[in-house]
Formats: C-alpha cells, structure tokens, sequence
C-alpha cells in the first residue's frame, strides 16, 4: 500500500486552475521526484498535501486514513513534514528556537534533546550559529534549517520543495548528501526540483508535471533516458 | 527646569507611560497576528474596569438596569484585578469568535474587521450604559492596602512628590511586562505566537493550531486591556462607559509610535508618550493632547515602521 | 395611478391644515437630553429630576387636575442628535415645551429651530453666554456662570485673608468650564490677586500631574478649578494627594455629589460655588419634597442637574396653570400652538418658588435668581458621602 | 406632507449630507487609499463659513454681497481645503494602507485640538448664531441635494475618465499602474484633494444647517464613521457611500422607538452587515440584480 | 544593428545580498534577447532595476543613448519600454479592455476637468483609445472576451492579457518576465510564434525571462546566463548550450 496517495486532485487559485485532477503515489522508504516548469503546479500539489491549500476536488490519503479535510496543523501530527519552498524560516527568532519549534508537535521532552543534538551532528553550520537569528544566515544555511526544522517533527513523509534554490553547487550537493542519508535511514521524500538532472539522479521515481497536470512518470532512471523528458523538458 | 522639576516630570511620565505600555500591547498583539486594528480595545480597558469593581464593591449607582444592586461577597483587590482581567480576556476571546472569525473565513476585506469591531466597541459601551448607567464608579481608597497617599522625597532643595497609586501601577505594569515577557519568549505557546505572528502558512506547517494561537492572542490581548483600565479606573475612577475612548486612541498614537506589531515597540512607545506628556511646559498644557497625535503624524512621515518596527519591505 | 397619488397627498395636506390640533391628554412635555454618548454622564442627572418632578407634580393635581406626561427622546452628545431629538417631540410627539438639551453647543444648535417653530423651550443645563437670546422661545433655569463664580472666591477671601497668588485650572474642551473660568479670572485680577498659573485639562483626561506639578511649582495660596465631576473630582485628589495644602475652589461643574467618591477624603474643604443647595433654605418645602423623593429612591443628595432639570418642569407645570387661567379654558380644549405661544408668554411671567429658591425668567428668558450659594464639602468619616454645608 | 417634512426633512437633509460625507472618503479610496481625513477638512470647511458669517471682519462684505455670501463660504472652503490637502497630503500619502489611515487620524485630532484652543474658532463653545440660507431644515435639501446630483455626475464621468482609470490602476496594483506609465503620486494626491474640497463645502453648508459650529464636529469618531459607510454601504462604486452612509446615519433615528436599547442594536448591525455583506449594500443590490435578471432570462427561455 | 538598450556595470544589494552584481551587456534594436539562469538569479531583479521599480545600488542604464537610471518607473514605461511581470500583475478587478485602456495612459491627455465636462477632443481621445484597447486585444486573440473582468482568465490567458497591456503603452523595447510559466506544451509553442509575430508587427526589441530552455533556444537572437547575480556568459544559443559553466549552473552538474 502506497503511504501517500493522491487521487484525481484539482487545485483552483481563484479562476486559474493550477492543478487539474493529478494523482500520484509515494511508496515506504521512497524518494520521489516532482519536476517541471516554473507554474506547472509543483509546489501547488505539495501546499495541497500539507492542506495550506483548499481542494476544488480530489483526495489525499496518508498511511490508508483520508486527511482530505484535515487542517495543517493535524497533517503535521500525523506524520507529513513540509519544508516550502524559499526557505520560510522564521526569520526573527533563532536557529535553536526554529529548529525546537519544528518539534512543537511532539511532548517527549528529552528525545526532542536527542534529535536537536542530532541535527547539528548533521547540520554543523547550525550548531555554530544555533544563537543567530534565523534571518542572519546565509541562503544555504537557511535551507538547512528548514529541513532539519521539518525533521524535527520525526516525520514519516517529508515534502521538500526546491532544496537546491539559489545554493551554491558546492552546498547543493550537499544537501542533496543529506537528503539521501535520511531516506536510507528510513525518512518517505517528496522532493520538488527544478534543478532536474541531480534531482532525478538521486531519486527512485519521477513525476513530470506539466501545466497541472503528469505527463510522464517512471523510474527516475529511465526517464533520464527517455529521448521525449529530455527534449520537453531539459531541452537537450 | 530645575532637576527636581525633571525627576518629577520624569516620574509622572514613566508611571501614565507603564499603563499605556501594557494597554497598546493589546492592540499590537493583535494587530502582529492578524494585521488589523480592533477598535473595541479601548471598550474591552473599560470592560475590565468595571469587572473589578464589581467584583471588589460589587455596589451599583441609581442609573441603568443594575441600579441599586449589592452583591456582598467582595474579593480581595489583587485577586478582582486577575479575575477582572481574565473575564475581560474572555471577552477578547468571544471578540474574536463573533467579530473577526467569521471575517476571516469569510474571506472579507480586511477593513471590514475595523467596522465589525467599531460595531462591537458601540454595543459593549452602550450594553455598559444599559446596565450600570453612565455615572461614575471609584475604588475605595483602600484598596491597595492602607498606604501614605503620597511620596515624598527631597531633590537638593526641592521636594519631589509622586502619588503612591503611581508607583503601584508603575510596579503592577512591570510585573505584568515581565510575565508577558517571560511568556512569549520562554514558553512553549509564546513561541507558538511568534511564530504565528511571523508566518502563518510556515507556523501551521510546523504544525501549530494558528486558530487556537489566534484565541490565546486575543485572550491576552483582552487580559492587558481589561488590567490597564482596571489600574486607571483605581487611580482615577471609572468615569463611565466612554472611560476608555480616549485611550483607544492614544493606544493607536502608542503602537504606530514603537512600531505596529512589535512587542518591544508598544512598550517604549508608551513611555515615550507618557514622558513627552508629562514634559509638556505648563503654558502648553493646552496642547498636551495633540502631543501623541503630532508624534504619531511625525514618525509615520519619518519613520513608519515605528522606532522598533522592521521596514516594511514590498515584494515586487 | 399616479393621478391617485397626488390626490391622496393633497387631501392629506388639506386634511392637516383643515384639522388644527388639539393639545393631547395627559399633557405632553418634552425632555431632550442626553440619555447616550459620552454626554450621558450628564444627562442622567436631568433625566433623574425629570422623573421626579413628573410624579410629584402629578400627584399634587396636575395642571388644575389635568394630567401631564413627559416624553423623553435621547439627544445623544451630538448637535445633529439634539435637533432630531428636538424634531420629534415637536412634530411627532407634539409636546407643549421642551426641557432641554444638555449641552450649550447642542442648545446652540437646536434651540433656534424650536425657536422657529415656536415652542418654548427651557435649558435645565445650559450656562453659555448668549443662550436666552437665540429666539424669544428660549429660556433656561441654568443660571449663567458670571453670576454664581464670584461668590466662592469672596468667601475664599474671608477665610484666607492672605491670599496673594491663584492657581486656575479649567476643562477647556468644555464650553461650561472654559467660560466659568473666565469668569473666576476677572474676579480674581478684580479682587488684585495675582494669577500665577492657569492650567487647562480635557474632561476626558485621568491624569492631571502634569498639572498639579505645575501648581505646586507655582506655590501658589488658593487653587480654583473648574470641571465637571470626574475630571475635577479627580484633579482635587491629585492636588491634595501631591501635597497641596492651600484652599480650593471649585467650579459649579463640582457641585454635585458624584464627586464625594471620586476625590473621597480629599473632597473636604472644598468651596463650592453653588446655583442649587439641597441643604441652603430647611424652610423650602419643594425642595425638601424633591431632596426626600430624591434620597428615598436613590440614597442621596440630589445634584444640580437634577434640581434643575425639576425646576424646568415645574416651570412649566405653572406656567400651564397660568396659561389655564389666563384663557379661562383647559389646555385640553385648545389648540396646541396657540398653547405654545400662550404658554411661552407665561413662563416669562411672575416668579417660581423652586428648589433653587425664587426665581423668574425675564423678557429674554434669563433666569434671575434670587440666591446663590457657597459651601464647603465635609466628608463623612466613612469618606464615601459627605455634605455640602452651606456657609453664605 | 407638510408635516412629514417638517418632522423628517431635517432627518432627510442629514442623510444626504452624511451620504456626501462618505463619498469624501471614496475618492481616495478610487485610488486605493485609505484616508480617514475628511472630519479635519469637513471642520475646516465648517469653521470658514461660521467665521465668514459672523466675524466682524467680514461684515462689510457680508452687507455688501447679501446672499452671495454663501457660495463664497462654499468656495472659499473649497479652496482652503484644496490647500491644506496639498500639504498634508503630498507627504501623507506617501504611506500606504493602515499607516495613511493612522496618519489622517493624527491629521484630525491635531486640527482638533488647534480649534479647541484657538480665540477665531470660539474655543470650546464654538461659533453660534450662524446666518440661515433657508428658514426650515428641509430646505437645505436645495443645497445638499444638488451637491449630490453634482457629486453623482461627477463620479460617473470620473469613472469613465482616463483619470478614473489611473486611479483606479492605483487601487488595483500601484507598482503596475507605475509600471504603465501612470505616475502613483500625482493621481493619489488629486484623489485626495478632490475628496477634501468635496469634505470642506460640505461643512461650509453644514455650518449653516446646524446652526452652529464647534470642535467637536471633526473627531476621531467621524473619522470611523464614514469609513464605516463607504465599507458597509459598499467600497466599489458611488452607490456605496450614497447608500451607506443615507441608510447608516438614519439607522439611530429609526431605532429611536428602541430607547436605551438602540445603540447597542447599531452596533449588532454594524458587526453582521460586515460579516454578511462583505460587498456591503450596492454589493447586495447587485448580486440581486443579475440573479434578477438572470431568472427572468431563463424564464424567457422556457417561454 | 543599433544598440537600443546598454547594461553598464548594474548591481544592486540587498543587505549585503548581492542580487544583481556588475551586470553589463548590450541589446540591439529588433532582437530577441533571452535572460535565463536559474531561480535566484537575479534576473527579476535586473527587470526591476531596468524599469525602475528597484533603484540600483550602482551602474548605468542607456536607453536610445539616453540615461534611464533615477527615473521612476512611470517616465521609464513613457520613454517606451513596457513590461509583464513573473506574477502576473493585472488589474483582477477590471475588466480586460479597461486593462489595456489604461496602459493608453501616456499616449492620451484629457486631463480631469475636460472629462468632466466632456469636450469632443477628450469624447474622440476615449473613442480612439477604446478602439486601440479593442484592436490589441483582438492581436492576442482575447477581444471576445473584453468585458470580463481579468481575475476571471485562465493562467495562459491572464499571460496574453499583461502582453496586451504592455503593448498598449507602443513600446519600443518589451520586457517579458517568464511569460511561458503555467502553459502547457502546445501553448508555449503558440507563445514562441506570437512572440515573433508581435516583434515583428510592432517593431520591438524584446527581452525575456524564461525557464523553459527549448523556448528559449528556438525563440531567441541572442541569449545572456545569469547566475548568482553575476552575468556568466552572452551569446547565441548554439555558444551557450555549449559553454560549460552554463550545464554546470543551469542545468545541474553531472
């Protein structure tokens, strides 16, 4: 059984239709890819997951139970972390307080300890600047935040939106280290990308969304072969 | 200005400036999360005015609905002022639930929220009207304890002279600003608001219930109002249901001046109204009521974020 | 269709013209005040004598027996409030007179269209110059503060013979104050004293320190405020509480006892210029009617807003007698504006034996007044109540 | 007829004068912005016409021109108005949203408290005895009434107009109006002045209707109201402000029969008509009207 | 070919940000020019230096050898250069044709009074910019819909309506800011040739943002590599998809 399945769903913003009944499947222990143009409705669909967006129809399922019409705050306790996209820290508050409030769902006191610390073990640029504010750090730094905030919440399913935006490549392949580190230890990933080739390249499947809607799916392996994603898209 | 005269202006200002303190933050508590002005603010300071006196005297005049009403078990002052406070916070909460909520969800032009919360300032002050008439309502003096009426102290030659009542609010309103501090800085739900305040997308994504972070606000929001009108109704009396007119509008003066949404911010921009008041040359005291509004047009030319306020960036 | 419309609206018109009207039964008497908004502070106090004076005059026969009623309609704090008001008792309620309105801005605005109308119209409240003289239909039984302020700092005087520098503060967004206090300035220059500060306040402030340092700045031998009973209440506390020794006087806006709770202990000693006295005269029966009527019902004193809100109508309760016996025929059974005009011609006859003492109104519709007073607030020891004691 | 003049024609007059009020504030608000200014430039013009009427100094002329002294009052407010908006607006406007609003409280109150103090305004008893265009209240409706018309002809040809557009550019999307050549200042600024000359002739004929005129006339509280009007009556088209603020400024009077009671039922109002009529009334009125007309086509088709 | 728009070191910060950093390149008049990089770039942001609606920190613009940098946006937009924006900024309120109508803004005059009272030169102004308004909606193809209100059109339609606006100001120089995003494949295809056809039409040199590399090789004269903030290379398609530090930061390291 899938962990997260989406079915026939349609995103409005008021008259533009941004997704157009999109359905799409993530599996245990996957990573996922979403790609596509700027506007094909990417980040559309994980804001629809994380429910900050309302559904004109469609619905979502997480680990077998409908969260169609369940508010954010619950989806976050049931398992699905969202990091968005542009980063999002809280800027005015610090590294330590965003990173704690990533945990805000959880109440076991000492093992939220135990993941902070884990955090800067795999964040050590975090650890330095754990007293800074959130807004003082450097783009990279700010997205290494926003995911180790989302894990935090010890989720099952984390949505990643643009990980590599406006990074360094340097530091993208970084991030994209850690991405794969979390998988393998169990994390379900989302991932949405514009940077295509590294992002295919580190995941097991792909979606390519085009105008709301999936034009080609497949394992990220034979799409990066496919002759018809690499001229739609990578305009090889 | 001699020092004397300076100490004592200075005094006066930090003492009236502590209540508008706490008063604005109220407002701009609200105003951070929702990024409107409730205009009941001022109604609900009267609210909780009349709360505490209720629940300290308990003694209705001749006018209104209540007249002629007793109601004999009197708590102590100190724990009215709390109980006062929180029923006054309540109704911040029910505000919220009747006034606003429905707005929001509604997807109204945010402006709307002004009219809707002028209409529930008009029905709170009449309701209070209809009930306890417009007469005036006073504390008993004793009800910080038996107290020398006034302080004296001696500057050089020239005595100084502060009211004991202001020393009492001035130290009740740092005790609150500190809690408050303490809240929103330490605390688990302190963050929550932070953060709701900051994003509300990010903060729900986080996974913390920005509707129930939004009724704690105004919870608060209403518990600072209803103290402040509690803490000027004792010092000065409960001078009917308009009482709080006048600081719904130096409050606006207040939050704009430290900088709109910023917690800090409505704290110093009370104080610095407060001590330009009590600075205000005797020959202008006239004049004393424009000075927050002429502050309030002065900094909005200079500097609209506020002196604590972050610049308002505009996203192209 | 349209034919039948103007046929109706014309017959409707010749039917109100053809159809002069009757003066209704009970009586109808007008009470414009201020019954909302934040001028309500004031207007209740009118409400309050009206009320009494309804059921007392009533009770003792009426007009010749004739019943009346008053009809009250809220003016709320506003002039456009106060006319609309004013229009409805008129028009709608088709009252012989009005009693009102509470502010003399509002009187300003909406005296002259009942003056135009030609209805009587008597302020139970209204102290500014030039009040009477908007129309030969408006009087008032509010003296004009010229004449009481003086008294107060005479009697000041002859207590504290030493006197030399005076502090004068006042509400300056109140018309009543603003103008008492010019009032106690010429006298205090006239009596050469010196005027060493003169401070002025909103009737909304709460916190007067700037002020009172000011005073104490000044040291100063007599301090003279003038404001209403929260303000000025308020104002003397923070006198006293800074540690201002020296004696006060205070405006007319003070001579209520709202102020016994607001200043409490610090309330005594003050000289009250007074137009109405509950204790003054033991021997005026319709006063000691309405301080009884008054204190059964709500436990106290009645201020002066109330007895002069009672005046006004009783003003008007004899001035219809007059009326009847000057016509020879009930008000009843005649038409209502031939009863204004009579009734306006009367009220400016003879004098009132009222809880303010003798009175009449002149030509103008000035009051004349036969007695002020002065007195001084001594405070019980429970330092809630307290009593005006007279002393001139 | 007569008599229902004579009791509601001063009601009337005043429903107009509001409703003119309120569409002060909408012309700003064409241009996206949200001035609360008008009761400073409706106390100004007030104040022109009670000085020009009574003052000693204007005797001479007022002898002189006889009746035409009450369209010089008007002009002359006009124009002091038009002034004292260039000052304050060119710097206030430069603010956006909440902050313009805050700024034009600050405007008011300051104004206030200045005529509050100031001997040529009568201080707190204000001016009196102000000379009368017109014997009944119900005749001001010659004034009022064709100010409205004027008002309403006029906002009908601006919104046509290409300064129409620009300002409505403006409240759209200012950086894109910017962007398409339409320079955001010199527009916000005129909607402004159009809104306070419309404000000060307002109170320059008020002065006259109220018999008299003082510092409590342009508050703080004004301010809220005709915001309250334009929003309630409706923020998209004239009929907004004409609605909101004839049927608002009645609504005390109407429920006068309620006694104690009717301010707090003002208020009720004032919370569910922002909460059910976000559009406000001319919103309602239109969502009926092509309901309207939308079944009567569908009942045509089926005929 | 003349020069019509010349980039002479720009750069602009934000808070120690180096958005746009020493920028410098050339567009010739009736050219193509694509501007492409990937998020973050810069490249919105170089738009906004270039029409004024973001003041640069430091650098010169030249337009027709004139210097635009200072100006405000609305004397930028009247000396000829109309732009889109990456979110779409229309007027959702109103309706397509008043849209475009007011972008005729700079090419009329009646000033208020003369509205007002209605003159015949401002009835035949509004009558020729309502013709206008009608005739460059037909060109995109949107004129039987002109009297909806914008906020009602799709994405791909709301795009074809901010191209109209522009063009309603007759620019010389046209700056379209991603106008490819949300179209699927055979509207981005549609896009190229109208494009082509408007430039050649109106006369116009124009400069686009774009994601959607195919389009942009297809449609492009010349194209300029934004990365960081920092120009990394102009050329023709054929040299840029060649060059190296553009794979490298465009379309992702292998």
């Amino acid at each position: 059984m899938a962990l997260l399945e989406l079915e026939n769903l349609s995103i409005n913003y008021g008259a533009i239709q941004a997704l157009r009944k999109l359905s799409l499947e993530v599996h245990q222990g996957e990573i996922v890819t979403l790609i596509g143009a700027n506007g094909a409705g990417k980040s559309t669909t994980l804001r629809g997951i994380s429910r900050l967006l309302g559904l004109k129809e469609g619905k979502i399922r997480f680990d077998g139970k409908d969260i169609t019409s369940a508010p954010p705050h619950a989806v976050v306790k049931m398992g699905i972390a969202h990091s968005p996209e542009g980063r999002q820290v809280l800027a005015r508050q610090s590294v330590e307080d965003n990173l704690l409030l990533g945990a805000y769902v959880r109440n076991d006191k000492s093992s939220i300890h135990e993941d902070l610390l884990r955090m800067y073990r795999l964040f050590p640029r975090l650890r330095e600047r754990k007293d800074q504010s959130a807004g003082t750090l450097s783009g990279g730094e700010q997205q290494m935040l926003a995911i180790a905030r989302a894990l935090m919440s010890r989720p099952r399913l984390l949505l990643l939106d643009e990980p590599s935006l406006g990074l360094a490549p340097l530091i993208v392949l970084e991030i994209f280290s850690i991405i794969r580190a979390l998988n393998e230890a169990g994390t379900t990933i989302l991932l949405v990308e514009q940077n295509a080739r590294l992002a295919m390249q580190h995941s097991h499947r792909t979606y390519l969304l085009e105008a709301g809607q999936i034009s080609f799916s497949g394992p990220s392996k034979e799409l990066l072969q496919d002759e018809r994603v690499l001229h739609a898209y990578l305009g090889g | 200005m001699g020092t004397a005269q300076f100490i004592q202006n200075f005094l006066n200002g930090i003492s009236i400036g502590s209540v508008y303190a706490i008063f604005a933050l109220g407002y701009t508590l609200v105003f951070s999360i929702l990024g409107i002005i409730n205009f009941a603010h001022g109604a609900v300071f009267t609210l909780g005015a009349y709360f505490t006196y209720t629940l300290t005297v308990g003694q209705f005049g001749i006018n209104g609905l209540l007249a002629g009403l007793t109601i004999d078990n009197h708590l102590p002052f100190y724990l009215a002022i709390i109980i006062g406070s929180t029923l006054a916070g309540l109704v911040g909460v029910l505000l919220e639930r009747l006034a606003f909520k429905p707005l929001r969800s509604r997807g109204g032009d945010q402006l709307l929220a002004l009219v809707s919360s002028l209409g529930v300032a008009l029905v709170l002050v009449n309701a209070i009207q209809y009930l306890v008439g417009a007469e005036i309502y006073t504390f008993p003096a004793e009800v910080y304890g038996t107290m020398k009426p006034a302080i004296m102290f001696k500057v050089g030659e020239q005595p100084v002279v502060i009211r004991t009542v202001q020393v009492i609010i001035f130290a009740v309103c740092m005790f609150v600003l500190a809690i408050l501090g303490f809240l929103i800085s330490r605390t688990r739900i302190g963050k929550a608001l932070q953060a709701v305040a900051e994003n509300q997308a990010t903060a729900s994504l986080l996974g913390i219930n920005v509707d129930r972070i939004i009724l704690f606000t105004f919870f608060l929001s209403g518990f600072l109002g209803g103290m402040a009108g509690t803490l000027v109704g004792t010092s000065f009396g409960i001078a009917g249901p308009y009482f709080g007119v006048t600081y719904g509008l130096k409050g606006l003066a207040v939050i704009v001046l430290g900088g709109l949404g910023s917690i800090p911010g409505a704290v110093l921009g009370g104080m610095v109204i407060g001590l330009a008041e009590a600075f205000v040359p005797a020959d202008y005291s006239a004049y004393k009521e424009a000075v927050a509004f002429a502050f309030l047009f002065i900094i909005l030319l200079l500097r609209p974020q506020g002196l604590l306020g972050r610049p308002m960036i505009q996203k192209v | 269709m349209k034919r039948v419309a103007i046929a109706a609206i014309s017959l409707l018109a010749v039917a109100t013209v053809a159809q002069a009207e009757l003066v209704g039964k009970p009586i109808p008497i007008g009470i414009g005040v201020a019954q909302t908004s934040n001028v309500a502070l004031l207007g209740e106090e009118e409400v309050n004598g009206a009320k009494i004076a309804e059921k007392y005059f009533n009770d003792n026969g009426g007009i010749n027996g004739t019943p009346f009623k008053l009809i009250f309609q809220d003016t709320g704090g506003d002039e456009a409030g106060a006319i609309n008001s004013f229009q409805n008792l008129m028009n709608r309620d088709k009252v012989v007179g009005i009693v009102g309105p509470t502010l003399s801005q509002q009187a300003f605005s909406a005296d002259p269209i009942a003056n135009r109308a030609k209805v009587p119209v008597i302020g139970p409240s209204n102290t500014a110059k030039g009040i009477p003289q908007i129309g030969e239909y408006v009087g008032r039984v509010s003296a004009p503060v010229a004449v009481v302020a003086p008294n107060a700092v005479k009697q000041a005087l002859k207590e504290h013979p030493n006197i030399k520098k005076v502090a004068v503060l006042y509400a300056q967004n109140d018309a009543f104050n603003t103008s008492e206090s010019g009032t106690f300035q010429e006298t205090v220059k006239k009596m050469g004293l010196q005027i060493a500060t003169i401070q002025k306040f909103q009737t909304t402030d709460t916190d007067f320190t700037t002020q009172v340092t000011a005073v104490l700045g000044a040291n100063v031998d007599l301090a003279i405020v003038s404001g209403l009973s929260a303000d000025g209440g308020n104002l003397v506390k923070q006198l006293r509480q800074l540690g201002y020794k020296g004696p006060i006087i205070g405006g007319n806006g003070l001579n209520t006892v709202n102020i016994f709770p607001v200043c409490g202990q610090y309330c005594d000693g003050i000289l009250i210029a007074q137009a109405y006295s509950p204790s003054a005269d033991p021997k005026n029966a319709i006063n000691n009617a309405l301080v009884k009527a008054y204190r059964d019902k709500y436990k106290k004193d009645p201020p002066q807003f109330t007895a002069q809100t009672f005046t006004a109508v009783q003003v008007f309760v004899e001035a219809l007698k007059k009326v009847e016996a000057a016509t020879k025929k009930k008000i009843t059974q005649m038409e209502l504006a031939k009863v204004r005009e009579e009734l306006n011609k009367q009220i400016r006859v003879g004098t009132y034996i009222t809880p303010l003492g003798k009175i009449s109104l002149d030509h103008e519709g000035e009051i004349h007044q036969e007695n002020f007073y002065v007195a001084k607030i001594k405070m019980n020891p429970d330092n809630k109540t307290g009593k005006y004691i007279y002393v001139k | 007829m007569e008599e229902f003049l004579q009791n509601s024609g001063f009601l009337i007059v005043t429903m107009v004068q509001q409703s003119l009020l309120a569409m002060s504030l909408y012309y700003p608000l064409m241009a996206g912005q949200l001035s609360l200014a008008s009761p400073g430039f409706y106390a100004l013009g007030g104040y022109t016409a009670a000085i020009i009427g009574t003052h000693e100094f204007f005797t001479p002329l007022r002898e002189s021109i006889g009746w035409l002294a009450f369209p010089l009052e008007w002009l002359v407010a006009g124009v002091l108005s038009a002034i004292l908006a260039l000052i304050v607006g060119i710097p206030a406007l430069r603010l956006r949203g909440i902050y313009l609003a805050l700024a034009t409280i600050a405007f008011v109150e300051i104004l206030r408290v200045l005529c509050l103090n100031l001997t040529i305004t009568g201080g707190a008893i204000g001016i009196f005895d102000v000379p009368q265009l017109f014997e009944s209240r119900w005749s001001y409706i010659w004034i009022f009434g064709p100010l409205l018309v004027m008002m309403l002809f006029f906002s009908y040809r601006l919104e046509k107009s290409r300064t129409g557009r620009a300002f409505q550019a403006i409240r759209e999307d200012e950086l894109a109006a910017d962007s398409m050549g339409i320079n955001p200042t010199r527009y916000k600024v005129l909607a402004f002045v159009i809104g306070a000359v419309l404000a000060g002739i307002v109170g320059a004929m008020s002065a006259p209707f109220l018999n008299t005129w003082n510092a409590r006339q342009g508050t703080f509280d004004a301010s809220i109201a005709y915001l309250a009007y334009v929003l309630i009556g409706g923020s998209r088209s004239i009929w907004g402000p004409l609605l909101g603020g004839a049927m608002l400024s009645a609504l005390p009077e109407v429920l006068r029969p309620l006694k104690d009671s009717r301010l707090i039922i003002n208020g009720l109002v004032l919370v569910f008509a922002s909460i059910y009529m976000p559009k406000g009334i001319a919103g309602v009125i239109s969502r009926l009207k092509r309901s309207l007309t939308w079944k009567s086509r569908k009942n045509g088709g089926e005929a | 070919m003349k020069t019509i728009l010349q980039l002479k070191t720009m750069s602009r910060n934000f808070g120690g940000l180096m958005a746009v950093n020493n920028v410098s390149f050339d567009v010739a008049e009736g050219e193509i020019f694509g501007l492409i990089g990937p998020n973050g770039a810069g490249k919105t942001t170089l738009f906004n230096l270039m029409t004024g609606l973001t003041p640069v920190s430091s650098g010169e613009l030249h337009y027709c050898g004139e210097l635009l940098t200072g100006l405000p946006p609305h004397k930028i937009a009247a000396k000829g250069i109309g732009r889109t924006f990456q979110n779409i900024r229309l007027f959702k309120g109103l309706s397509a044709v008043e849209n475009v109508k007011i972008a005729r803004h700079i090419k009329t005059s009646s000033g208020l009074w003369s509205s007002i009272i209605s003159t015949p030169s401002c009835r035949t102004e509004e009558k020729c910019a309502d013709e206008k308004a009608w005739e460059i909606l037909r060109l995109v193809g949107l004129s039987d819909r002109g009297t909806e209100l914008a906020e009602n059109f799709s994405y791909g339609e709301q795009r074809r309506l901010e191209i109209a606006r522009a063009l309603a100001l007759e620019p010389a120089l046209l700056l379209l800011d991603e106008p490819a995003a949300g179209m699927n494949s055979s509207e981005k295809h549609e896009l190229t040739g109208f494009i082509r056809q408007i430039r050649d039409q109106f006369k116009l040199t124009v400069l686009l943002i774009e994601h959607h590399v195919p389009l942009v090789m297809n449609l492009c004269d010349r194209i300029a590599v934004l990365n960081f903030g920092e120009l990394i290379t102009v050329g023709n398609p054929a040299d840029v998809q060649k060059n190296t530090a553009v794979i490298e930061a465009y379309l992702g390291g292998e």
